[in-house]
């Protein structure tokens, strides 16, 4: 079978970078920056679940359908958030627009 | 029948032609699953979204009210479950049969560490009724709408809890992948249900990785000043 | 474009001509599409009928050409439609700035109206012929929708905001009202109608009038009774901001954006004062949830409406005349003056929207 | 129809392979699978059709007289549920899908196939949990369960139909899975993308819709039941929660859900157009990606049923633009369809009928979704008679009449039977008949403003009312007559050969009824898609001998 034996060492890595930015997600959520507190969240938040989604679950080392099927998921939750968002954007009053 | 179709394979299905064919389709089948799981989670991030950007004041307030010490517990504790998961899936490819029993104990481990603490939290909000459920719902805290509390409670229970289902379900799976490790069913040839519940395991971590910020973090500079 | 439609209602608005001609339209490009099809198909299938039971078809490659037209054309068409259907609706749901105010209030399974001169009425809307009305609307429990075929309308009406359409009837005569949006056990008998008079005749409908004043005078009762002027005092000392000329204008809000003070952010700042902090005060009103009714709020909504038509000097009349008894009088100037009136008080940028696409003149 | 139906017929086929209520019950066949979805969609089927005339009848007259207001309200509710989550979503994909896909791709079996039971188990348990709630009084929310209305205001069993479809759900994420998986990994040497049936690339498609939307309806509706207990919630706008919201939630899902129930039939629609002309389909390539552009596209135009729920209008313009380009994918199927009749063998036998009558029925449906999807007119007819209109044509007459085609023309290899050729005419015409009679004169009352979900009207309206209910009295035996003569041949019926319409298609290559792994050995395919050869020739051109018995 071809499949990919990988290392502890790349797991063990992993494992720190994720506990770098659980730390760090806390610590940027104790200054107020307004808006952009959730954009870091956010990115921060993305950055571990790409970390586990390439190493942990060896999508790094997978065929492209799986490649193109998980970024198809996430592909019909930015549309689903985008289009309903187009709505709640552009309503005359929207209460989104408004400050962080 | 089925059963009685001779099976040129130890683990081969009657229906596939060989292992890899069979190894391939489960691994789709799972990762399909998966992008079912994050639309299911995608509608109540979908409401999180438009309802925390539409009143981010009484969500912050509402947030600061969640004890972020146990969800940053939490967040290690599944984080190293999954590194434990991983190294399972290290030693079944290895055919380490010892620490691969190790590895899946331990992930079963953290697993229930998660949701003893996940417990005690619902039991504090329990006390304080911070539940939101109309005539239960308790909530004294000036210069925030109780209404917009509720919403935040109300998603914080439906995500957590849905998530929280999930380690239930991870929880029972590994039971059953241990028990087959323990009898010898997987060989470094055969061992993809080890693989493809791991792959369950990890997405349930990452949606906690995403729940962790979202729900625990949004008060933490009031908490401070 | 009032082109006769079988089996249509009514055409008793500025825009159901206009509509009706989509829908014919529409019609024909269905039948030229559904009966070339049908005689293709026929043609095909007789043509090609199988002769004896061994026969195939002869293959045939597809042909490139023939795929792109017809890929081609069908979606030039409808973008075609879809430009027409747009600029429909831009219209039927931009309400001009012009148009005189009546306060709907939807609840199970009823509709109740007010005009801004008091007179209330229950299941029927008066409304004078070629005046643009301009209908605010709310509900009391769930969401119901507000249909009148015959001019060609229909918004819903959703609790927690309010819902604004226009129309100008351009019909004498009693139009069907529906409830259009499923709302319980006698959804099927939330109707009712709206009459179109003549104007004369409106304005002595009017008269006969009801004792209990204009909304934005009952609003002003509610708002001593409610004590906001304890906090909003008109020589802008209060704890609150002073509301005269807010209404229509661009507030400016503590975290630094805009907002329009349209009937919207009138109601929110009453029922949900924490939404949204008007630059410079401390977020301390009380919310008036579960104080006041919808009706009521309404009432205020239109006080501090009024509250900025007077402090603009518009005229006495308009929507909000200073007495019941003087409708009529003003009921001539009424288009011009709210005009007026108005153009402070519209949000500049729907004015500039509705400068687009502003309502074609009655045929 | 072919004579040489009295071939030997193989001993042992799935059908008869074993015998007892448990050897079903506990199957892990595909095609038996196959069956058991059959027997409950048709049941909920005529269940939902006996909510229909309950809803026809009362509205023989203006005023309410047959039932009460909330009597009638549950009717039209449970119709709606029934027919949508328990008859048309499964109906083609659970049925015809589950019985044909393996064998039209030269597998044994679905890729899971003990998933493959576990789904209709879940569908099952769902349907017991919807019947309960008509049982105990029925729903009276409306199909679309808006809030705040379904959450804090009606009276019906809200809280049962919803764990109904919720659970009802999973069944469908399941068996779309399972398609999807199976089609990657399980196609015999040969069977390259290009080959595959249209009936399986619309399967795929579907299937994507399947499991991209289904979860999405799953938590909405799951969410609005609990809302309903705790009487506290998202949808709530006493908390400050957007009604509006739930709209979009709950369409995210059921706009693409349209396209469950039609690309199936669009599917079968290809397969009997190829078929009973004996033909290549014209433009395959533009056929089968214009399932997946419906798929995909299909996600994205939801807000069109929101046009008048005071959405934002901007919001409103997109929605409505990509509607129309949705539709050209749909435009391009039946352009191809009829090019491929020119110069076909074309038979005229009942799947035929059905494949026709299908393309005009799903040209005026689909046609009057553009009236609907035109931002300034649907301001007049949401929620009236013409979009009740709009959808049975579609759904009823595309939909339905694909899935009665397609059960005709695989009758013979699902049961080994014959039907009655000159009833099946008969029975095609009798619906499409009553059909049109029903719903044709719905269009004219929608624009007449008659409004949905109204259980009196006002008395100019009584005339179109008589007329669809007279229709749809024809309409329902339309349906009783299939639904006899079908059971009848199950037992009297002539039999049937491995391929009695000279079709082609892996299917017709293995003996009626198939036996249990579908295929002695695994199939080698060497030839396109739809390549039809004078019949002799492409008996020889088929690894498998179709006159030979096999076992
Ligand atoms: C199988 C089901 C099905 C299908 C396939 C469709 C297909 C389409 N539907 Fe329909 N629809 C429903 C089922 C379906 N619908 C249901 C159930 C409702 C109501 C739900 C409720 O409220 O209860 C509804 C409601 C509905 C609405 C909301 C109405 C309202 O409530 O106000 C709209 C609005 O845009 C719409 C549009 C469309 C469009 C544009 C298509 C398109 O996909 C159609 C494309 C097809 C064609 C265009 C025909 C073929 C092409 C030609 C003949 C060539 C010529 C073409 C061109 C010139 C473009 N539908
Ligand atoms: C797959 C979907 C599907 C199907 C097949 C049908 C089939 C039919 N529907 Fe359906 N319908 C919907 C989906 C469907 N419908 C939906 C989603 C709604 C919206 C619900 C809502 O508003 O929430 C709706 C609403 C709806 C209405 C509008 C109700 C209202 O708004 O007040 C009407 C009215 O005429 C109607 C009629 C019919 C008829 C006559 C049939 C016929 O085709 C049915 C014919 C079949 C039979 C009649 C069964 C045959 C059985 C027998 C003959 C047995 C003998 C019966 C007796 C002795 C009584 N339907
Ligand atoms: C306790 C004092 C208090 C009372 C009582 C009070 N208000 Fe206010 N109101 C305020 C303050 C302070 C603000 C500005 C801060 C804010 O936006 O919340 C305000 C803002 C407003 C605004 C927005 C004004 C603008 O400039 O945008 C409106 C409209 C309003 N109030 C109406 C009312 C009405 C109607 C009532 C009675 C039903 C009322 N208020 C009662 C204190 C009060
Ligand atoms: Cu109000 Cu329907
Ligand atoms: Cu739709």
């Amino acid at each position: 079978m071809s499949e990919h034996v990988v290392s502890p060492k790349i797991y063990v890595s992993v494992f720190l970078a994720l506990m770098f930015f659980t730390i760090l997600t806390v610590v940027a959520a104790y200054f107020d920056l307004g808006r952009a507190n959730v954009l870091i969240a956010l990115v921060i938040a993305c950055i571990k679940a790409t970390l586990v989604v390439l190493f942990f679950m060896h999508v790094r080392w997978s065929s492209t359908l799986t490649k193109v099927f998980v970024v198809a998921g996430l592909f019909w939750l930015v549309i689903m958030v985008a289009l309903t968002l187009t709505d709640y954007l552009t309503r005359p009053s929207s209460p989104i627009l408004r400050g962080p | 029948m089925a059963d009685s179709h001779p099976t040129t394979h130890y683990g081969l299905a009657h229906h596939f032609d060989n292992l890899e064919q069979q190894k391939e389709a489960g691994s789709l089948g799972m990762w399909t699953f998966l992008i079912t799981e994050i639309m299911f989670f995608g509608g109540m991030f979908m409401a999180y979204i438009l309802y925390r950007s539409s009143y981010p004041q009484d969500f912050a307030i509402a947030s600061s009210h969640l004890d972020w010490k146990l969800g940053g517990f939490n967040t290690i504790v599944l984080i190293v479950s999954s590194l434990t998961m991983a190294m399972a899936v290290y030693f079944s490819q290895k055919g380490n049969k010892k620490w691969l029993l190790t590895c899946l104990a331990l992930t079963m481990l953290f697993g229930a560490t998660f949701l003893v603490v996940k417990g005690v939290e619902y039991h504090e909000k329990y006390v304080t009724h911070h539940i939101p459920i109309r005539d239960f719902w308790h909530w004294t805290e000036p210069n925030s709408d109780s209404g917009h509390v509720q919403m935040f409670y109300w998603i914080y229970f439906a995500m957590t809890g849905v998530h929280a289902l999930h380690m239930v379900i991870g929880l029972g799976i590994m039971a059953v992948i241990f028990w087959m490790a323990a009898r010898n069913r997987f060989t470094p040839e055969y061992h993809s249900p080890v693989e493809i519940s791991g792959l369950y395991w990890h997405f349930v971590d990452i949606v906690w990785i995403f729940l962790f910020p979202l729900l625990y973090l949004l008060g933490a500079h009031l908490t401070h000043h | 474009m009032q082109i006769p439609v079988p089996f249509s209602p009514d055409q008793a608005s500025s825009y159901a001509g206009e509509v009706d001609a989509l829908y014919g339209f529409l019609w024909v490009l269905t039948f030229f599409f559904g009966i070339g099809l049908t005689l293709a198909i026929f043609y095909f299938a007789i043509k090609y009928r199988r002769r004896h039971p061994d026969e195939v078809g002869h293959p045939v490659a597809g042909a490139m050409g023939l795929e792109l037209l017809w890929t081609v054309i069908p979606f030039l068409i409808s973008m075609g439609i879809f430009a027409w259907g747009a600029e429909l609706y831009f219209k039927i749901y931009r309400p001009p700035a012009t148009a005189m105010d009546v306060y709907v209030v939807g609840k199970q399974w009823m509709w109740k109206f007010q005009h801004t001169e008091g007179q209330r009425e229950i299941n029927e809307l008066h409304v004078p012929l070629g005046r643009r009305v301009k209908l605010i609307m709310t509900t009391e429990d769930v969401i119901h929708s507000f249909f009148v075929p015959a001019f060609r309308m229909k918004l819903d009406i959703v609790p927690g905001r309010y819902s604004t359409v226009w129309f100008e009837p351009t019909q004498l005569g009693r139009f069907e009202l529906f409830c259009a949006e499923y709302c319980g056990t006698s959804h099927s008998g939330m109707i009712g109608s709206v009459v179109v008079m003549d104007p004369a005749e409106y304005q002595a409908w009017l008269a006969g009038g009801s004792g209990e004043g204009t909304p934005a005078q009952q609003g002003e009762k509610l708002f001593a009774q409610l004590a906001c002027n304890s906090c909003h005092l008109a020589t802008g000392q209060g704890r609150g901001p002073r509301l005269q000329g807010v209404f229509g204008s661009q507030v400016e809000l503590a975290d630094g954006s805009k907002i329009t003070a349209n009937e919207d952010y009138i109601r929110e700042s009453i029922l949900n004062p924490r939404a949204r902090i008007v630059a410079g005060f401390q977020p301390i009103m009380p919310t008036f949830q579960g104080l006041v009714s919808e009706e009521q709020v309404l009432q205020l909504v239109a006080y501090v409406h009024s509250l900025t038509q007077e402090g603009q000097g518009g005229a006495a009349g308009g929507a909000t005349g200073s007495a019941t008894g003087s409708a009529p009088a003003s009921a001539g100037g009424a288009n011009n003056n709210a005009a007026g009136g108005r153009a402070v008080g519209t949000p500049a940028s729907q004015g500039n929207k509705n400068a687009g696409s502003a309502p074609s003149p009655r045929p | 129809m072919s004579t040489e139906a009295e071939v030997i017929a193989p001993s042992v086929n799935y059908y008869n392979v074993a015998y007892g209520v448990k050897s079903w019950l506990l199957t892990k066949d595909h095609k038996r699978i196959a069956l058991l979805y059959l027997a409950s969609v048709t049941l909920f089927f005529f269940l939902g059709g006996l909510f229909a005339a309950g809803i026809r009848i009362e509205l023989l007259t203006p005023k309410g007289d047959l039932m009460q207001a909330d009597t009638y309200n549950r009717f039209f509710t449970m119709h709606g549920i029934v027919m949508v989550f328990f008859f048309l979503i499964p109906s083609i994909p659970t049925t015809l899908g589950n019985f044909l896909i393996p064998m039209m791709i030269g597998a044994k079996d679905l890729a899971f196939p003990k998933l493959n039971l576990l789904s209709w188990y879940i569908y099952t348990l769902g349907g017991l949990f919807t019947l309960l709630a008509i049982v105990l009084g029925g729903v009276d929310t409306g199909w679309t369960f808006y809030a705040p209305y379904s959450s804090n205001y009606a009276n019906g069993n809200v809280l049962l139909a919803g764990i109904g479809i919720f659970i009802t759900g999973f069944s469908s994420i399941l068996t779309g899975l399972n398609f999807i998986v199976t089609i990657h990994t399980m196609r015999a040497p040969g069977m390259t993308w290009f080959r595959l049936p249209l009936f399986i690339w619309s399967h795929y498609a579907t299937s994507l819709v399947m499991v991209l939307g289904t979860p999405v309806i799953a938590i909405t509706v799951l969410l609005l039941a609990l809302e309903r207990i705790a009487h506290v919630g998202i949808f709530d706008p006493a908390l400050g929660g957007d009604p509006v919201l739930f709209q979009h939630l709950f369409w995210f899902y059921s706009h693409p859900a349209v396209y469950i129930m039609i690309l199936p039939a669009m599917g079968v629609i290809s397969e009997l157009i190829a078929n009973m002309a004996r033909k290549n389909i014209f433009g395959y390539k533009f056929v089968a990606f214009s399932s997946i552009a419906i798929a995909v596209f299909g996600f994205l135009v939801w807000g069109h049923h929101l046009f008048t729920s005071t959405q934002s209008i901007y919001a409103g313009m997109v929605f409505s633009i990509l509607s129309y380009a949705v539709a050209i994918p749909s435009a391009i199927k039946v352009f191809n369809w009829t090019a491929t009749l020119y110069r076909g063998s074309i038979s005229y036998d009942t799947p035929m009928l059905y494949a026709f009558g299908f393309i005009g029925f799903f040209i005026i449906g689909g046609m009057t979704g553009l009236f609907l999807a035109a931002l300034g007119l649907d301001i007049h007819m949401q929620d009236t008679y013409f979009v009740v209109a709009h959808f049975h044509y579609i759904m009823v007459g595309g939909a339905i009449m694909g899935y009665l085609g397609g059960l005709h023309f695989w009758w013979p290899k699902i049961t080994g039977r014959l039907y009655p050729e000159g009833w099946a005419r008969f029975g095609a015409l009798v619906v499409f008949v009553g059909f049109n009679l029903t719903f044709f004169p719905q269009f004219l009352l929608g624009y007449m403003g008659m409004p949905r979900r109204y259980y009196s009207y006002a008395d100019h309206y009584q005339v179109l009312n008589v007329m669809s209910t007279a229709g749809a009295s024809v309409l329902g035996i339309g349906y009783l007559i299939p639904m006899i003569y079908l059971s009848w041949s199950l037992k009297y019926g002539a039999k049937a050969g491995p391929n009695p319409w000279g079709a082609i298609g892996l299917e017709w290559m293995t003996p009626s009824p198939p036996p249990t792994e579908n295929f002695p050995v695994t199939p080698v395919v060497t030839w396109e898609a739809y390549e039809f050869r004078p019949i002799e020739e492409a008996e020889v051109v088929g690894q498998t001998q179709p006159n030979e018995p096999i076992g």
